[in-house]
């Protein structure tokens, strides 16, 4: 699949790492400490009633910048320069945006590897669903329609419709939602979603139960509902080719103040919970959406032959070799070592000859040894990592593997002994004979 | 079948009688490849026994036999004095070809051993 | 005595000749440099012209050993182990030798001038296997017709840097010293055939013909009842050494002693052997002794027979393919290839001649050849019994592979040099012996100065002929200055049949044909060979020096030249990063490699079905399943050929059909069906969608329509307009189109960065107009 | 007279228009209040600034509790004496009038006047703004004399716009409603500070203003509340959002009307709407929005202009399996009942049109402060209601009540589902072939079988608790195959029944072709049940028929185990070495190799070969030794190119010893052949 393509990006990735990787943790970042963060509101008041997650935000040492969407001197870019490392998009009705931004320079945002929050809500605007669209989210056509679920919905005085849902079936990935995960149920009020299952850029990380469905609480259905059961996604995030990463829910409120310390009991069960999941459900996903959590980097690719350490330029079949990778991850702060047990390198020609669990030493040392398969061509290294939440490794090196020389081959052979001797008897034979032949009389 | 068997005997007997004419030089040369050619028959049956493996080795060896065998051969028609094709062809001659074409043949050989 | 002293002079006056048919035959290959530049031709020349370079900046032993990881990608090539040597290491050494004799030459010089250097020899070699057969008239006859005859001329220009050009050399050296040694019987003789054989098989699959050919002669002999002692030693020796040689040719290997097209050779070894025994045996005994020995040996050796057939047919059965690889069975089968390997069909020098090319590439030979049996037949020797056969045999094959045609060329060279001296000497001899009756009667014939020379001194005549000679190579007008040049290398010819007739002369005086009838004949004579030469000039300097990587068109504004392949290749290897892989129709491949230096996917040495499959089934699929199978290939650049705009008739949408068969072959889903519209194979509006949907058609003909100047998209080589237009690619995107649009490069998009999910048009429409409608502003909600 | 009745007509309308759309915020009850001051208790730890802690004391106070440990009396003093700066002095003033501080007047000297000095020197409003707070609230415990008043008074109005709005500084570029807010604060200190030295055109014109400040209020669309939000000069000037700019104006109206007598023309309806934005925006979230939306309450709570009074209809969703009842009350936005006498207009079932219930008063106890609304209650059915108000406040003048309410409330109850059909038909006749009454009580799954020329049949009845139909907003049916692969039908009501008739037949295109075996689930909710149920049905056994020619079954999209998370290993199978023979084998053949060769000697012996023929004279000798001696080397050569060299110095070597060869070998040769044979031919 994008095998060759991305081996070929990251190839070049890897040239510019192997520039900075001493492989040691005093690594310099290459990644911004102090992220400026744009925040699109269409109404200021969104600035209070969000306080909570913004704080929360800020005291990660994000540098937020409130503008209104209407605000004619929005940019993005300036001189070509990014002016943010990440865009949070709080403005569900907003239809347009003032200044140079507009839908396309939106999504080159992101395909500029920078990182985007989208939070949706009933009566949310083209403009956004267009966005979402372009990130494989698919919002209910419907415009008024909400998630409602008779069946696990949060029980509050306010709420005459049971679209206040107190959703719990996360995706599970400490990577995206933390160690701890959100031990509260989320509440969620707003508009259903959906993701083609073929899409697996996108991950579903908040989805509804088997008996929500999408419908506008005040009409009486007369068809199935277009989105239903658990199939609704209520957030999903969108972890770009380019390691992008963009989160998108279909609920604004959810990240609203009064739903992170809102208590509530959930339909039909007995516990009622002091305060929802959303605060640390929110704080988690945003750690990952930034890039705090799950995002990988592999530097110093090396392999050579089992005895001298300088890399050839081609190996011969059956040769004894290793293969070493450092990998780290993203801490915000800095790059740690990462350590798991489940990193694979394979021996590739059009398929892999040899795939093979890298064992590591804790400090982000991964190593293996091999022998060359008795198959000449040209080979790569493949290590394609490809985990839940985390960034994409997949670095590919070319080598090429040759036959053996004329004279590499074994000689002497026990066996062929007989052979030998006779070839000699021979030669002795013609000498014998040459010399009695001649002087015969 | 017992007159066949006879006629086998005579035939084989008469033979004999033509063959010890021959002089010297050319039983020497029939000795050679006599010699030359057991070889090769041993080394074939090694070979049936315990297979071709390696085959360079086994054709070297095998041919080296053979060749000199029948270069062998070649140098005994040139040298026949019966023959009368080469009456023009002195032995030395013939024998200043046989010994190149030997040379050859084993430099050959010896590439081909492996 | 007397006969001696001219015996020395026409030895002189033979050699004289042969070097200036050597002259003839280097310069008349000369056309391609001067009409073009010295550049290398068509396809396979560039690999071996690549593989000389690497063999002369690396050396014999890293040659040996080169695994090249550009090619077949990500097979790669064990080039030492796949190639002819031959012919890179005759030029190599040629390189070396000239430098160290400091004559600074590049190794492309070399390269280009390898051909026309070995035609030469190839004609000498000629020369000295028709003079073993028939004799040094015939000889010389033979010589001058190969220097020139246009089938070898097609392989051997300046410039076509391929095995054929030494390999057709060796061919005939080989067989002369075959022949030579079948006369002579030395031993000596004998190795040095073994070691032309060597040379042969290290420069030319078509080795086979020999060692198939040379046992067919010997069985021959031995049928006919002509064995000899010099039989078995020109061929015993031969097999022997010339098995364990070839066997160390890396290409060949074991199988020239595993594959069925050499087991021939060996059975004919052992049945040699026998008949020797027998003939031995025989000398000893008494003749019903011997009656009775054979009576014995019979039943013996009915069941070694049979026990030796078994054994055969084991061997036969166990050697890969039935021993037989599928170009020796399309051979033998003419229907073999294009029934069962598309490959091998799809190579048009692979298909069967036509009656054209016959006398396009044989011309009056044809015509001679006849003649030439019949006088081998008189007397008939073993050698003139080898010409013969060896004849009738490339006869059969050329029929089968226009390719083969290059094999027939010597074998009629030959036998028409036999006919035509045989015929001079018999009309020539005629006229002198009749001459004194009618001095005055001939004044006016144009035959009459020679018959005078014949009488008188040789030695003026040969001056005479020698300026004939020279004024041949002047710039005069055409008709005349052949004549007089073919006129006086004719007297040659009759002069030498006389010298030999002179030393036994009587007899010949009896068979005389009437003057008037050898005169005319000998006017007729004239005339066709000078019809030959005229035919050979213009073969080569029109027909055959075109290097199809330069193409020319005479346009009314005068010579107009097409170079876009190498712009094509310059602009890869500037513009592409070292290791991209570049992908094309095999037909390519060579020259990608050698000019871009990138590596490609395949190329013309065509020894993996699947891989080549592969690509075609790419080319024969719609744009996303192509995408997907280049990426799997690690491809990041495809170009096609396109002729389409300057009408150029070989590109890649007239292969494409050869692409579909190799494909399917492989790929049952891709179907020839498809791709036709009711038998018929088209690209207008009628075309399947199939067709108009796949890679190769949307890569040819994008931007098309609206490139062409009339903006309808006419296809100048199809004669039609096309049936789709202004398409998008969606997962291609067009890099470089040279300036004729011969050459189409496209880069394959990477993958994209995000998932679309099902898109509504009318969201699409809003990211444009969405800075542009005015801003109507939504009800505001409460956030809290 | 008619213009009149036009006009009173589209007042009406646009009444109804923005009285419909409203939604209820409830006043903050008690369990608000309580759960606010949890987590202003929880934020007390991170509070530093004299203004956060100001913030947290007036929270605390407006919620009616005291909590003296943020900080004392003598620290405020403390600052009051020493600090600098004007708005920390203000802040510790604030503080100090929340505490009720009292100090003695000889410690402040000191600072009145540099306050008073500061007055004279200072052209923006925030420092003027402090520096009169901090007088005003001096003021209560000793006299403090303004120099110049009006030149103060003049020093604000300057910063003014014409449309009310306001500057900080005069030479900000816009103008915002906030800072109006403060000018119109301060301007309330200066005349509470030097009252009798403004005329009524000041004062007048202070009250424009006030009541002009309200038409600067935004509106949201969906619940009708109002606010004033802020202007890109705020964010200059702290900012702090809507929440802030309406407290602001709001404290500033109030604080003028305090220290005016008369009272200020102020829309009820809009007052009312802002108090409904600060409680919708509720006590939750940080410390300064919760300040802003309490200090905005607290001054609506009690004021000199307009009091908005709220009507909640408690609890909004009423369970009659719960027996609860309805409680009407009319109170302050912080609770505190007001007597009024509340009339149920109509009650109207949602979605319909014909009220069952007309001008009802409702009976209130006086204790409670609380109305009952027991006697619609028997009327009810599950579903929800909307319920219309006309509230009459007993004491007039300073409440603002909106003169009608509409309340949406929910009741809720158990409907019930005695059983359900599952049944096979005969999909031309309709002739049942199979029928099943599933049972509710007994959950046994049924499992059915039909192909595509049947019918599959679902139906049922639900009852409310007063046992009339009832249609759910959610009653699904979803067919559920092995392959994940869910399909979701509706029932829908006919006659009494809510039933669902599949016709395979024409599903056979939409279930794309997919036989086997499918799960039935039963899903009915809606909001007024209590007992939404998703039951499993049992299964059905669909055969269909095979997909057409070209049109693909697909199957669902079953990933990759793989996908993430590793994968199996892969180790290469390397080619088994040739057999080799067995080394004694070998060897044996290597002796055996060797028998012949000693054959030949013993030959050669057999032959008695002899050397006669070797030459006896001194140089043919030397000649046939060096010839064999070379012949000798040259095999040895081989040997040793067996051994180690390569072809290269093989070949050179070889050509010196051939060249050297040839010399003797020629010279034995033609020696021999002059001495063996009698007639030489040159060869």
């Amino acid at each position: 699949m994008a095998m060759a393509g991305r081996a070929i990006q990251v190839s070049s990735i890897i040239v510019i790492l192997l520039g900075i990787a001493s492989g040691s943790l005093s690594l310099p970042p290459d990644r911004s400490l102090h992220p400026r963060i744009l925040v699109l509101v269409d109404d200021l008041t969104v600035k209070s009633s969000h306080s909570l997650f913004f704080a929360s935000l800020a005291d990660r040492g994000y540098r937020l910048e409130f503008k209104l969407t209407s605000d004619p001197s929005l940019a993005l870019t300036s001189y070509g320069e990014y002016l943010f490392d990440g865009l949070i998009l709080f403005a569900p009705a907003a239809e347009h945006f003032g200044g140079s931004v507009d839908i396309a320079s939106i999504l080159d945002f992101v395909d500029s590897g920078r990182d985007l929050i989208l939070a949706a809500d009933v009566g949310m605007s083209e403009t956004l669903r267009t966005i979402a669209n372009e990130c494989g989210v698919e919002f209910d056509e419907d415009s008024n329609a909400v998630v409602i679920d008779h069946l696990n919905f949060a029980e509050s005085e306010t709420d005459t419709e049971h679209s206040l849902i107190a959703a719990d079936t996360f995706v599970a990935s400490s990577a995206i939602l933390g160690e701890k995960g959100a031990e509260a149920p989320v509440l969620f009020q707003g508009i259903a979603h959906s993701v083609a299952p073929a899409n697996d850029l996108v991950i579903k990380v908040l989805s509804a139960s088997a008996s929500a469905y999408s419908a506008n609480p005040e009409v009486q259905l007369n068809g199935p509902p277009s989105l239903s059961g658990t199939s609704i996604s209520l957030v999903s995030v969108l972890q770009a080719r380019n390691n992008a990463r963009v989160l998108i829910s279909g609920s604004l409120s959810l990240f609203s103040n009064k739903f992170f310390v809102f208590p509530f009991k959930k339909f039909g069960s007995s516990t009622s919970f002091q305060r929802s999941g959303n605060q640390m459900f929110a704080e988690e996903i945003s750690k990952w959406v930034f890039h705090e959590r799950g995002h990988l980097k592999a530097v110093n690719v090396h392999h050579h032959k089992v005895g001298n350490l300088e890399e050839p330029s081609m190996y011969r079949i059956t040769d004894h070799i290793e293969y070493s990778v450092e990998i780290y991850e993203w801490t915000g702060k800095t790059w740690k070592p990462y350590v798991a047990d489940d990193v694979q390198v394979q021996f590739y020609m059009m398929s892999p000859y040899i795939l093979k669990t890298l064992n590591h030493n804790g400090q982000g040392l991964y190593t293996t040894s091999f022998q060359v398969p008795d198959v000449y061509g040209v080979f790569q290294f493949k290590l394609d990592y490809n985990r839940l939440g985390y960034t994409t490794l997949a670095i590919s090196k070319q080598i090429p593997v040759r036959p053996f020389r004329h004279n590499e081959y074994e000689r002497f052979i026990p066996a062929a002994y007989p052979y030998y001797s006779s070839s000699f008897s021979m030669m002795f034979g013609f000498f014998l004979f040459g010399v009695v032949f001649l002087y015969h009389k | 079948m017992a007159g066949a068997a006879g006629d086998v005997k005579a035939l084989f007997s008469s033979l004999k009688s033509a063959y010890v004419a021959t002089p010297t030089k050319l039983k020497i040369i029939d000795l050679y490849v006599f010699y030359a050619l057991c070889t090769a028959v041993i080394q074939v049956v090694y070979m049936a026994l315990v297979g071709s493996f390696p085959f360079n080795a086994f054709l070297s060896g095998f041919l080296s036999c053979v060749g000199t065998a029948v270069l062998a051969v070649c140098l005994r028609m040139q040298v026949n004095p019966k023959n009368k094709e080469f009456k023009e062809l002195s032995l030395e001659r013939a024998f200043a070809d046989f010994v190149l074409a030997n040379l050859v043949l084993h430099l050959v050989i010896m590439n081909f051993l492996g | 005595m007397g006969s001696r002293s001219v015996g020395a002079v026409g030895s002189v006056f033979a050699s004289l000749i042969l070097l200036l048919i050597g002259v003839l035959a280097f310069s008349i290959r000369l056309f391609s440099v001067i009409k073009y530049e010295s550049v290398i031709h068509e396809f396979d020349p560039y690999f071996n012209f690549r593989v000389t370079q690497y063999l002369s900046k690396h050396g014999i032993y890293e040659f040996w050993n080169w695994f090249d990881d550009r090619t077949w990608y990500p097979l790669g090539r064990v080039i030492g182990g796949t190639v002819y040597p031959g012919l890179t290491l005759t030029a190599g050494f040629m390189w070396w030798l000239v430098n160290s004799l400091n004559i600074p030459l590049s190794v492309e010089t070399v390269c280009v001038f390898t051909a026309p250097i070995f035609s030469a020899n190839a004609s000498w070699a000629t020369f000295l296997l028709t003079r073993e057969v028939k004799g040094t008239g015939a000889g010389l006859a033979a010589a001058t017709l190969l220097a020139m005859v246009p089938s070898y001329m097609s392989r051997s220009v300046a410039g076509s840097y391929d095995n054929e050009a030494v390999a057709i050399f060796a061919l005939i050296f080989t067989f002369y010293l075959y022949i030579k040694t079948l006369n002579t019987g030395s031993l000596f003789y004998a190795i040095l055939n073994a070691f032309a054989y060597f040379y042969m098989v290290c420069s030319w699959g078509g080795y086979t013909f020999i060692i198939n050919l040379i046992p067919m002669h010997v069985l021959l002999c031995i049928v006919t009842g002509r064995y000899s002692a010099r039989l078995y030693i020109a061929y015993a020796p031969l097999i022997i050494l010339g098995t364990i040689l070839a066997a160390l040719v890396p290409v060949v290997g074991f199988n020239a002693v595993m594959t069925s097209e050499h087991f021939a050779s060996f059975l004919v070894l052992v049945l040699i052997h026998v008949v020797a025994v027998a003939y031995h045996v025989k000398r000893l005994l008494s003749p019903q002794m011997y009656k009775m020995a054979v009576m014995f040996v019979g039943m013996v050796g009915m069941a070694g027979a049979i026990t030796l057939g078994v054994i055969l047919v084991t061997l036969v059965a166990a050697s890969p393919t039935k021993g037989w690889s599928g170009r020796s069975l399309s051979l033998l089968d003419p229907t073999y290839a294009s029934k069962y390997i598309p490959i091998i069909a799809s190579v048009s020098e692979h298909q069967p001649p036509t009656w054209p090319s016959y006398f396009m590439d044989i011309n009056v030979l044809a015509f001679l050849v006849p003649a030439g049996i019949i006088a081998c037949f008189c007397p008939l020797s073993d050698s003139s019994s080898f010409v013969v056969l060896y004849l009738v045999t490339a006869a059969y094959f050329s029929g089968v592979m226009v390719r083969l045609m290059l094999v027939l060329a010597p074998a009629a060279c030959i036998l028409s040099g036999i006919a035509l001296s045989e015929v001079f000497s018999t009309f020539t001899r005629s006229l002198k012996y009749q001459a004194p009756l009618t001095v005055e009667s001939q004044g006016s014939q144009d035959m009459d100065p020679s018959k005078m020379n014949n009488l008188s001194v040789n030695s003026k005549l040969g001056e005479h002929s020698a300026l004939g000679e020279h004024s041949s190579d002047k710039p005069e007008k055409n008709e005349l200055k052949e004549k007089s040049s073919k006129r006086s290398r004719k007297k040659e010819k009759d002069k030498e049949v006389l010298l030999k007739a002179s030393e036994s002369d009587k007899k010949k005086r009896l068979l005389g044909l009437p003057f008037e009838a050898s005169a005319v004949g000998i006017v007729l004579l004239v005339i066709l060979g000078s019809l030959y030469v005229v035919h050979c000039v213009w073969a080569a300097a029109e027909a055959y020096s075109a290097p199809s990587i330069v193409l020319t068109s005479h346009t009314p504004g005068g010579l107009h030249v097409f170079d876009d392949f190498r712009e094509a290749y310059a602009w890869l290897r500037h513009n592409t990063e070292e290791n991209d892989k570049v992908a094309s129709w095999w037909d390519y491949g060579y020259q990608t490699t050698a000019m871009a230096n990138r590596t490609v996917i395949v190329d013309n040495n065509t020894w993996n079905n699947t891989h080549i499959a592969t690509v075609g089934t790419a080319m024969s699929s719609p744009e996303k399943q192509a995408w997907e199978i280049f990426q799997s290939l690690d491809v990041k650049y495809v170009f096609v050929i396109f002729g389409g705009l300057v009408g150029y008739p070989s590109d890649d949408i007239n292969k494409f059909l050869w692409m579909v068969r190799i494909g399917g072959g492989v790929f049952p889903h891709i179907k020839e069906p498809d791709y036709l519209r009711d038998g018929t194979y088209r690209i207008d509006a009628q075309a399947t969608p199939t067709m108009l949907n796949c890679l190769m058609y949307k890569l040819s003909y994008y931007r098309f329509a609206e490139a062409s100047m009339d903006g309808k998209g006419y296809d100048r080589v199809r004669r039609t307009e096309i049936g789709r237009k202004n398409f998008k690619l969606t997962h291609f995107e067009e890099v470089f189109t040279t300036h004729h649009w011969m050459v189409r490069i496209y880069k394959l998009k990477p993958p994209r960065n995000r998932l679309r999910g099902r898109a509504k048009k009318k969201a699409k429409l809003d990211v444009k107009s969405s800075k542009l409608t005015s801003s109507k502003l939504l009800p505001r909600k409460n956030p809290f | 007279m008619d213009s009149c009745r036009n006009g009173c007509l589209i007042l009406a309308l646009v009444a109804l228009l923005c009285l419909s759309v409203s939604a209820s915020p409830n006043v903050l009850s008690e369990a608000d209040k309580k759960f606010g001051t949890e987590l202003l208790i929880k934020s007390e730890g991170s509070v530093s600034t004299l203004e956060e802690k100001y913030q947290l004391l007036r929270s605390f106070q407006v919620l009616g509790i005291r909590r003296e440990e943020l900080i004392t009396c003598s620290e405020v003093e403390a600052v009051l004496m020493s600090s600098t700066s004007v708005k920390d002095l203000f802040y510790a003033s604030k503080c100090g009038e929340t505490l009720l501080c009292s100090f003695q007047e000889s410690a402040l000297k000191t600072t009145v006047s540099r306050l008073l000095s500061s007055l004279d020197n200072t052209e923006a409003l925030l420092d003027i703004h402090f520096s009169l707070g901090t007088l005003a609230f001096l003021k209560v415990q000793f006299p403090v004399a303004l120099n110049d008043p009006v030149s103060i008074f003049q020093k604000i109005k300057v910063l003014s716009a014409e449309d009310g709005s306001w500057k900080y500084n005069p030479d900000d570029a816009g103008t915002s409603a906030k800072a109006a807010g403060t000018a119109l604060e301060t301007m309330g200190d200066l005349i509470s500070l030097a009252g009798q030295a403004f005329d009524d055109a000041k004062i007048r014109y202070l009250k424009g203003v006030a009541s002009k400040l309200f038409e600067f209020l935004e509106k949201y669309a969906d619940d009708g509340t109002q606010f004033i939000d802020e202007r890109p000069l705020d964010g200059l000037y702290g900012g702090g959002g809507p929440l802030a700019a309406t407290s602001q104006v709001v404290k500033g109206v109030a604080v003028v009307a305090s220290h005016t007598s008369g009272h200020i023309e102020v829309p009820a309806e809009r007052v009312i709407s802002v108090a409904k934005f600060f409680l919708t925006a509720g006590i939750h979230g940080s410390l300064l929005d919760m300040f802003h939306v309490l200090d905005g309450l607290g001054v609506l709570d009690k004021n000199r202009f307009l009091v908005p009074v709220i009507l909640s209809v408690r609890p909004s969703v009423l369970s009659l399996s719960a027996k609860e009842v309805f409680k009407i009350s009319t109170t302050t936005v912080l609770g505190s009942p007001v007597s009024a006498t509340i009339t149920l207009r109509k009650a109207v079932r949602a979605n319909e049109k014909e009220p069952f219930l007309l001008n009802q008063v409702l009976e209130s106890d006086e204790t409670k402060g609380v109305h009952n609304l027991n006697d619609i209650l028997n009327k009810l059915d599950i579903g929800s209601y909307d319920l219309t108000f006309k509230v009459k406040i007993l004491e007039e003048g300073r409440y603002a009540t909106e003169p009608i309410t509409i309340r949406r409330v929910l009741v809720t109850g158990v409907a019930s589902i005695p059983e359900v059909e599952v049944g096979v038909l005969d999909s031309d006749t309709g002739s049942t072939d199979y029928v099943k009454r599933w049972n509710p009580m007994s959950k046994e799954v049924v499992s059915l079988y039909a192909t595509h020329l049947q019918k599959l049949y679902f139906g049922l009845d639900i009852l409310s608790p007063r046992q009339e139909q009832f249609i759910p907003h959610q009653a699904f049916l979803k067919l559920k195959h092995e392959t994940k692969v869910e399909h979701l039908f509706l029932l829908k009501p006919s006659g009494k029944k809510l039933e669902l008739s599949l016709n395979l037949l024409g599903l056979v295109e939409k279930l794309n072709y997919l036989s086997g075996i499918y799960t039935i689930d039963l899903i009915v909710g809606d909001v007024a049940m209590e007992n939404p149920v998703m039951w499993n049905l049992g299964t059905v056994e669909l055969d269909l028929p095979e997909p057409p020619e070209g049109k693909v079954k697909l199957t669902s999209q079953a990933e990759s185990p793989f996908k993430y998370g590793p994968r199996p290993e892969i180790t290469h199978m390397f080619r088994p070495a040739e057999k080799r023979a067995p080394p004694t084998l070998s060897n044996t053949f290597l002796a055996l190799t060797l028998v012949p060769l000693l054959g030949f000697l013993v030959g050669l012996k057999l032959l008695n070969t002899n050397m006669k023929n070797f030459p006896s004279s001194g140089l043919p000798v030397l000649a046939a030794l060096l010839f064999h001696l070379g012949i000798g080397s040259i095999l040895g050569l081989y040997a040793l190119f067996w051994l180690k060299l390569n072809l290269f110095q093989t070949l050179k070597l070889l050509a010196l010893l051939g060249t050297v060869l040839t010399v003797p070998g020629y010279y034995i040769l033609s020696h021999l052949a002059d001495a063996s044979a009698p007639k030489v031919k040159s060869a």
